[in-house]
């Protein structure tokens, strides 16, 4: 009988390289990988299930909770799809904010999904430098909502907390300093030699593969699939002049330039944001109602969708979410792991799609 | 106090070697852990060392409301990790639940029913000068005079 | 390679990297003013409005205690997840947490609630814990009761008192009473 | 608080599920009725009461069986009758509580009113019971939810433990939830023994599926309360282990005593089930599943209970007070209960109406009849009667027979 696999490797559910659980099974022949597979459902909560039955303040939370790493998004996502059910109107200067606070957010989260990416590949040098940059973006989320993690910022008809003049001038000088110090990381991984030996051709997709798997995020991105990003349908980053950051390789080199590049897109975004902030109110106010709404995103990892349908106090009857990291762990699986030439790249592959177990399993 | 003991004081309380463990939380928790490897907390400087071998650790990070399928493979780790030892609920999630402590939630908080939770760090999630402030302050506690206080 | 050798070379030949190296120090680990943490009292009396209790959205949070000289709310580390509500939400200023409360004052925010309860009639085993757990009415008055167990079940005897606050929804075991919180974020027009 | 309107009871307040059915009732029988051939025909009290009376005199070996629905007066009365027909009186608790009253006979039984664990009780177990479903107002009246003296924010102050072998509605309001293996309950509260006793190095991994650090907890709490009250339902004394169970779990109250202040109760079943053992005790010594056949008062659970009474065929006419064995008997026993003769005395048609072969109606107490019962914490209360009807009382019927049965024997 001919021998098809040498032996099947598990990765996970703890490992050093995860920093949730999640479970890889990689059937390998000497060193080559031939197929992957994924084992999910360590996290696990039924936040759905709770969800039901409660009014915004404690879904609102919920929702953030689904993720701690792209919580804003999460948090903007359920709140404007309850404004869709109800028809509140958001007051201008509100729509400014949630962007800049949005954008902080997907700052943070690309800075630490490509220090898990450098780290995986063993460059910690670059990984610290990142995970200290991100302290900085970190120190300007708290200083607009209160806190780093979870900020709970937005809320039906409006945001909790305006930006005073000192602090639109603090946040601008960090992100100055944000800016050259991703800028120097930027030039740092796209020149460097060791970097370029593991990450250049490795967990390649092309963009029928990545059309095929439904890849979103920077992973459908750096694979030549601009459209994917949903920020395209958003009014305000329509009033902004949005176009996506988009890459043609769709390798691990790809996919780590485009969120590199999108955190420098996201200053200028908030920069913009800052320069044309509209006077006037923060609130609008406005109770939510009964209705059916099916509401879409970009977080971090890509697109975003809320089904929700609530009764007439504005209570959550019935809600589905489905997060981005499902596709691109399918994608990643399916199409990227695929035939690559060692076990340490089935990691760095993986970590290089950004996958959320926390957001996939909620 | 033997010698001995004393050196093994000095060095126990000086070289820390953090396992963490993550049963379901909402991430939160998972890079607040990571933000204190950044230079800005820089966690080596204290002498905690994070790696993930619950074989090599002396305390153990505990992150999340426990799911149902940790409940087992968290005392499994919990019993991989060496004399002396220790662990922390780091996060609302292991010491209550958090939010998602609610009626028809698969969740089994708090994690002390299943391991034994030295100290507790609240906050959803706490910053990482609260993480490093409960790992510097029980270590010494728990690792002080082992070999003594076991006979 | 060469490049990146030289590149490498740049990097670390920059006086901030060496200065850096030679002189090492970790920022000072402070925690910024503008740090929500958890809502602690300002002093102000409270009047046991529950404005706290109903917006809270994790349970078990926070809870107003009756003490010998008055109500007070006391916060639950460990299951508090400073989110700040509760002190937006309290009309009296009784709490505080980091820059919350300055915030409100200057930009004149508020949450406006109204609130529903529904009794379902066909799973409720009129146990009472709704009507005996509710904390309006307690005090004196035999009117002031939101809810009663009469003519066969509970009945809602005063809607208008209900403050929201949820404890009967908590402490009911099967989800036969619930209170529907309607609440809007608003802000007064600056003066 | 009641509404009447034309002599019947419409509405009743402060009343759970179960209390509001006792006062509006299902349809009462106008009369006592005899069964006659595969129908009924009403008779009236006077011949319900000699038929009866004639169907004891009768018998070789009667069982007196029920009690437990009704008032402290009647219950005396058929102790009388029991020793005056050389019959067998047995109450509701030999299904039910009887374990429990078997292990307090061994060690004791720490324990206190309910009044005290309204007004002090800051951890309360409940332990295999599900008082939301049976005792609905347990919790907001006594124990969680009611303000104590010394509690001044009631379910803020207090601590819930619940444990069972599965989630009850009791579960989902507990602050904490031991989940059981069932049959596991001996061995559980072994270990929470064992644990205040110091012992905590022995302690298994997991004790009958609970892990041995929610066991720490618990025990932590208990130790750690300035006043526990332990209730204890079927769940534990009617489980494997029987009353061995409960007199664990009465040995860890006292073992808890040695820290802080403990005390345990049963959680009873019918409203007069504690009155009934009382009754049977203070005149017989014995407090359930007596035998007079001897002339003395005889008693050995699993010989002389109605269970054993009626799976050996023993007994030839059974006179049925205020309860409903036909709904909660062995099969066996029920078989035999149809062959014998059988009046029920009873408010209401129930399952051992299809059964009987006379029923007798009777007042409710409490409803409209006067009467004094005894809660489950052993405190006698009278209770008023809210209506008036024709109806006569247990005791009145009772009387009667008696008095009957007397002149057979006079003392």
């Amino acid at each position: 009988m001919k021998k098809t696999v040498d032996v099947s490797i598990p990765i996970g559910p703890m490992h050093p390289c995860w920093k949730e659980p999640i479970r890889l099974k990689c059937e390998t022949i000497g060193e080559r990988v031939l197929r992957t597979e994924v084992e999910l459902g360590y996290m696990k909560k039924g936040i759905e299930r709770i969800m039901r039955g409660r009014p915004w303040q404690e879904v609102m939370f919920l929702a953030e909770r689904i993720c701690g790493i792209c919580s804003v998004i999460h948090n903007m996502v359920f709140i404007e799809a309850m404004e869709g059910i109800s028809g509140i109107a958001v007051p201008p200067r509100a729509a400014y904010l949630r962007v800049v606070v949005n954008e902080l957010d997907r700052m943070e989260s690309h800075i630490l999904a490509n220090f898990s990416y450098c780290y995986t590949i063993e460059h910690e040098t670059l990984a610290m430098y990142l995970l200290n940059v991100r302290e900085i973006v970190l120190d300007q989320l708290e200083r607009i909502t209160g806190s780093r993690i979870n900020t709970a910022y937005m809320i039906p008809g409006g945001v909790r907390f305006d930006i005073t003049e000192e602090d639109a001038a603090a946040l601008l000088a960090g992100l100055a300093r944000v800016e050259e110090d991703v800028e120097r990381y930027t030039r740092m991984f796209a020149t460097s030699y060791l970097i370029a030996l593991r990450s250049r051709g490795v967990g390649t997709m092309t963009r029928e593969k990545a059309i095929e798997a439904h890849a979103v995020g920077p992973t459908g991105r750096a694979s030549n699939v601009p459209e994917c990003d949903l920020r395209l349908q958003h009014p305000t980053y329509q009033k902004l002049g949005f176009t996506p950051v988009c890459r043609t390789e769709g390798d691990n080199f790809a996919r780590n330039m485009v969120r590199f590049d999108e955190v420098m897109q996201s200053i200028s975004l908030i920069r913009q944001c800052i320069g044309q902030l509209p006077e006037g109110p923060i609130r609008g106010g406005g109770a939510c109602t009964a209705g059916e709404i099916t509401y879409q995103g970009e977080a971090p990892r890509g697109e975003l969708t809320y089904y929700i349908k609530s009764d007439e106090y504005g209570r959550i009857i019935d809600i589905t979410v489905r997060t981005p990291s499902i596709m691109n762990i399918e994608a990643c699986t399916h199409h990227m792991i695929n035939d690559v030439t060692s076990v340490a790249d089935v990691t760095s592959t993986f970590i290089s799609s950004d996958p959320c177990v926390a957001c996939t399993e909620r | 106090m033997s010698l001995l003991q004393k050196l093994k004081n000095r060095v126990r309380s000086k070289s820390i070697h953090v396992c963490f463990v993550d049963v379901g939380s909402c991430n939160g928790c998972d890079i607040e852990v990571l933000a204190c490897l950044a230079p800005r907390y820089d966690i080596e400087q204290y002498g905690i060392y994070v790696h993930n071998n619950p074989r090599e650790a002396d305390i153990l990070l505990v992150m999340g409301a426990v799911t149902p399928q940790w409940v087992d493979k968290l005392v499994a780790i919990w019993e991989k990790i060496p004399e002396p030892k220790a662990a922390i609920a780091i996060g609302n999630c292991p010491i209550s639940g958090c939010v998602y402590n609610r009626r028809d939630s698969y969740i089994d908080p708090p994690a002390a029913k299943h391991i034994p939770i030295a100290a507790q760090v609240p906050g959803c999630p706490p910053r990482p000068t609260e993480i490093l402030a409960a790992i510097l302050s029980l270590a010494p506690t728990i690792f002080e005079n082992y070999e003594e206080k076991k006979r | 390679m060469s490049e990146s050798i030289i590149w490498y070379l740049r990097e670390f030949l920059r006086t901030e990297w060496i200065r850096k190296f030679l002189l090492a120090k970790t920022d000072p680990l402070v925690t910024p003013p503008y740090f929500k943490d958890y809502p602690t009292l300002t002093g102000k009396e409270c009047t046991a409005c529950y404005q706290c209790m109903m917006i809270c959205p994790a349970p078990g949070a926070i809870a107003v205690l009756r003490h010998d000289d008055g109500w007070r709310p006391e916060i639950y580390p460990g299951h508090c997840i400073r989110c700040g509500l509760c002190v937006e939400a309290c009309p009296e200023d009784v709490l505080q947490s980091g820059r919350v409360l300055e915030a409100q004052h200057r930009d004149r925010t508020g949450f406006r609630a109204t609130f529903h309860l529904s009794i379902d009639r066909e799973i409720c085993m009129r146990c009472g814990n709704c009507c005996i757990s509710c904390p309006v009415g307690r005090e004196g008055e035999p009117d002031g009761a939101v809810l009663k167990i009469e003519k066969g079940g509970v009945q809602i005897l005063n809607s208008d008192l209900c403050t929201g606050c949820k404890t009967c929804e908590v402490n009911c075991p099967n989800r036969g009473i619930r209170v529907a919180r309607v609440v809007e974020g608003v802000q007064e027009a600056a003066a | 608080m009641v509404t009447v309107e034309d002599g019947r009871i419409v509405a009743a307040d402060n009343a759970c599920t179960l209390g509001e059915q006792k006062f509006l009732g299902e349809p009462r029988l106008k009369g006592p009725i005899q069964r006659e051939g595969k129908g009924w025909k009403d008779i009236t009290y006077d011949e319900a009461i000699l038929r009866t009376v004639e169907m004891l005199r009768d018998a070789e070996r009667p069982l007196l069986f029920g009690w437990s629905g009704t008032h402290v007066e009647a219950q005396c009365i058929g102790v009388h009758m029991a020793e005056v027909l050389r019959g067998v009186i047995d109450n509701t608790s030999s299904v039910c509580h009887g374990p429990s009253i078997l292990a307090i006979q061994e060690v004791g039984h720490p324990g206190c009113t309910l009044g005290q664990v309204k007004n002090r009780a800051d951890l309360v177990v409940y332990w295999g019971c599900n008082p939301i479903e049976a005792h609905p107002r347990h919790l907001s009246r006594y124990t969680r939810y009611a303000e104590g003296f010394f509690l001044p924010n009631d379910y803020l102050d207090r601590t819930v433990i619940v444990a069972d072998i599965r989630k009850t509605e009791t579960g989902n309001i507990a602050d904490e939830f031991v989940q059981v293996t069932p049959g596991g309950d001996y061995a559980v509260l072994s270990a929470l023994r064992a644990i205040v006793r110091g012992k905590r190095d022995i302690i298994p991994r997991s004790v009958a599926g609970v892990p041995r650090e929610q066991l720490f907890r618990i025990a932590d709490r208990c130790l750690n309360a300035k006043f526990i009250a332990f209730y204890f339902g079927l769940g534990l004394t009617m489980s494997r282990g029987k009353y061995k169970n409960v007199r664990n779990a009465i040995e860890l109250v006292s073992e808890l005593n040695r820290h802080t202040k403990a005390t345990i109760s049963a959680m009873r079943g019918h409203y007069n089930v504690y009155g009934s053992n009382e009754v049977n005790t203070w005149m017989t010594g014995y407090p359930f599943g007596i035998d007079f056949a001897r002339g003395i008062a005889f008693y050995n659970p699993g010989e002389t209970t109605a269970i054993d009474v009626l799976a050996r065929r023993e007994c030839d006419a059974c006179l049925v007070v205020a309860s409903d064995p036909a709904a909660h008997f062995p099969r066996a026993c029920v078989e035999h209960l149809a062959d014998i003769p059988t009046v029920v005395i009873d408010p209401y048609p129930n399952a051992t109406t299809a059964f009987a072969d006379i029923q007798i109606p009777v007042a409710v107490t409490g409803i409209d009849a006067a009467g004094t019962a005894y809660r489950m914490d052993g405190v006698p209360i009278r209770m008023r009667r809210v209506l008036k009807t024709d109806y006569p009382s247990d005791e009145e019927i009772l009387g009667r027979m008696y008095a009957m049965l007397q002149e057979d024997h006079p003392p």
